[in-house]
């Protein structure tokens, strides 16, 4: 079986994102094993929990949770990008427990991940 | 080995697609997909076309659409996202211009 | 409403298909609803957004150039096209709006200076 | 008295937004009074409450929060943008009173708040 | 009316520094800011130059050091970023090529 | 340990000061640090994160150039830089690292051609 990793780099609020998730959508439905995506610099930003499109316009938020959900492939935040960006698993609120403005569709990840899905995969394409 | 040129920028805008032909060889492919549609439209296309004659180009049907670039028969190959993903597993390996 | 005798110039220098540009026009139509002086002027690949034929919904992107329409219900009229830009693109003067002044550089410059608020999206 | 507004479309993590910074320290030194900064299309994600930078690092939110707080700067967000960009001041929680991750020293603003910036200052400068 | 045109972008890397040129009149002034710094080695720099041949040039001395971009005499006015603010009211209005 | 034979490319095209191209090193560095086989590559606007005599602390940005001292440790000893991209832009093979391999744009493409994944920054 054909095997991909995908990196993610340009921001949800980027027409250039809807692109990757077609491409992403096709590679799944061609049989490819879409072993992982991994979001770097401002493609971190897909992976907030509080986004919010006007109805009329492309969700791009939900086509990711659709890709976990739905296929089930794996979307690995740079946690060290993120924390520059405003996003965290890892934060203190008045209950001192942490709490997680990211989106429980994406897995919280170092740069390692990115190693791995390197190796593990046939392909990597970046977007 | 052999690259997949996968091309999203304009050239009117920016420098990218000028590094793409620096880099491209004759064995490799070149994908024009988003702004990098535009660049049919471009001199710079016809620099390639005349460095690697036998280069295959193809370019995203959909997204050249949305954009009303007009393009001339034979210049470049229309493909549907599809292809796209096949064609990242003919080539060795690839490069997003963007 | 506002007392200012500005006149503003929204600069349009991205492709169509780029979110600056919608954000770019949502800025103009913002000042036109509060009855400011605007106008647009399209330079570079921001001349792509006037013209005819794009179908942007093919690739799932909403129409918002159907929304230049509405310029004209808040007085924007003044709208600039760049000669040169579109010469240098290969790129007919046929537009989706028909109130469009194609200038040459000069023209277009002079124009831009009359204005007080220059944004550049 | 001169006056002044800003426009930011860059983001926090984005270099080019330190030198805004730097320009709008430099007007308040210059005693010009700086009526607002306005924040639109990326520059929204400056306004993030939960951005976390390495200490070694320029400290981009909290160089903004030292205008608002030591200098009286209001410094505006487009809520459209912010959130398309998952910044949100509505965000319902459990207790389903509604929360904010917009940053405490930001306003949330329209865009009509752009206009009015315009028209209050004698010039208005994009960064 | 004069404008302040505020250069923030190379013009090895896009082309916002044509259409800045494009742009610009006599009694307008340009100021080299950031990644535009680079612009005073780029032959489009010349071509301002003979266009307008008297047109005040600046460039932020901190943002030219950082990037060592190296300055021929007269070629443009080294200010520091309080200047800028001053010139920011000393023009009509102000464009930024970013 | 991850057992893959591929060999990777980081293919800088970013000036100096941009998060984008403190964000290539970083992910190197890692790929150096699992011991996979990475090589750095400089076209473009790239070239200038190799120029001595830089100094971006002078604007309040971390020096991150320093840390490509550490390349040699993680055994990243290919370092490429585009001799056509340094020519255009009229600068000097002056560099702050001692192994930067000049090529021309052929022995640059071909050079690049040998990695199996390339990520450009």
């Amino acid at each position: 079986m054909r095997t991909l990793s995908v990196v993610i780099t340009t921001p949800p609020s980027s027409y250039l994102t809807i692109t990757a998730i077609d491409y992403i959508t096709h590679a799944i439905n061609a049989g490819v094993d879409v072993v992982g995506v991994f979001f770097y610099q401002d493609g971190v930003l897909n992976a907030s929990a509080n986004i919010s499109i006007p109805n009329d316009e492309y969700q791009t938020h939900k086509q990711w949770q659709s890709l976990n959900q739905d296929h089930g492939i794996d979307l690995h935040v740079c946690i060290t990008a993120c924390e520059k960006r405003g996003l965290s698993d890892d934060l203190a609120d008045s209950s001192s427990e942490s709490q997680s403005n990211i989106s429980q569709y994406f897995t919280v990840s170092g740069l390692g991940e990115l190693v791995e899905l390197t190796a593990k995969a046939d392909k990597m394409v970046q977007f | 080995m052999t690259i997949l040129h996968v091309q999203r920028t304009s050239a009117f805008d920016k420098n990218d697609f000028a590094q793409c032909i620096a880099t491209i060889q004759s064995n490799d492919a070149l994908v024009l997909i988003d702004d990098g549609c535009y660049n049919l439209t471009h001199s710079m296309f016809n620099t390639l076309k005349n460095q690697h004659p036998d280069i295959k180009i193809f370019h995203i049907d959909d997204h050249a659409q949305a954009r009303a670039v007009k393009i001339e028969n034979s210049q470049s190959q229309p493909i549907a996202m599809a292809q796209l993903v096949e064609l990242t597993f003919e080539y060795d390996s690839t490069i997003t211009w963007q | 409403m506002l007392t200012s005798s500005k006149k503003i110039a929204i600069l349009n220098a991205s492709s169509t298909i780029n979110e600056a540009s919608k954000e770019a026009l949502d800025a103009a139509l913002i000042y036109g609803s509060y009855e400011q002086t605007t106008s647009l002027f399209f330079q570079g690949e921001g001349v792509r957004q006037l013209l005819n034929n794009q179908n942007v919904e093919i690739v799932s992107i909403k129409d918002y150039l159907k929304t230049m329409a509405a310029l004209e219900f808040y007085d924007i009229e003044n709208i600039y096209a760049c000669k040169a830009s579109l010469a240098e693109r290969g790129l007919k003067e046929e537009f989706h709006l028909d109130n469009v002044q194609v200038l040459n550089s000069d023209d277009f410059s002079k124009a831009l200076h009359q204005h007080q608020v220059i944004l550049r999206f």
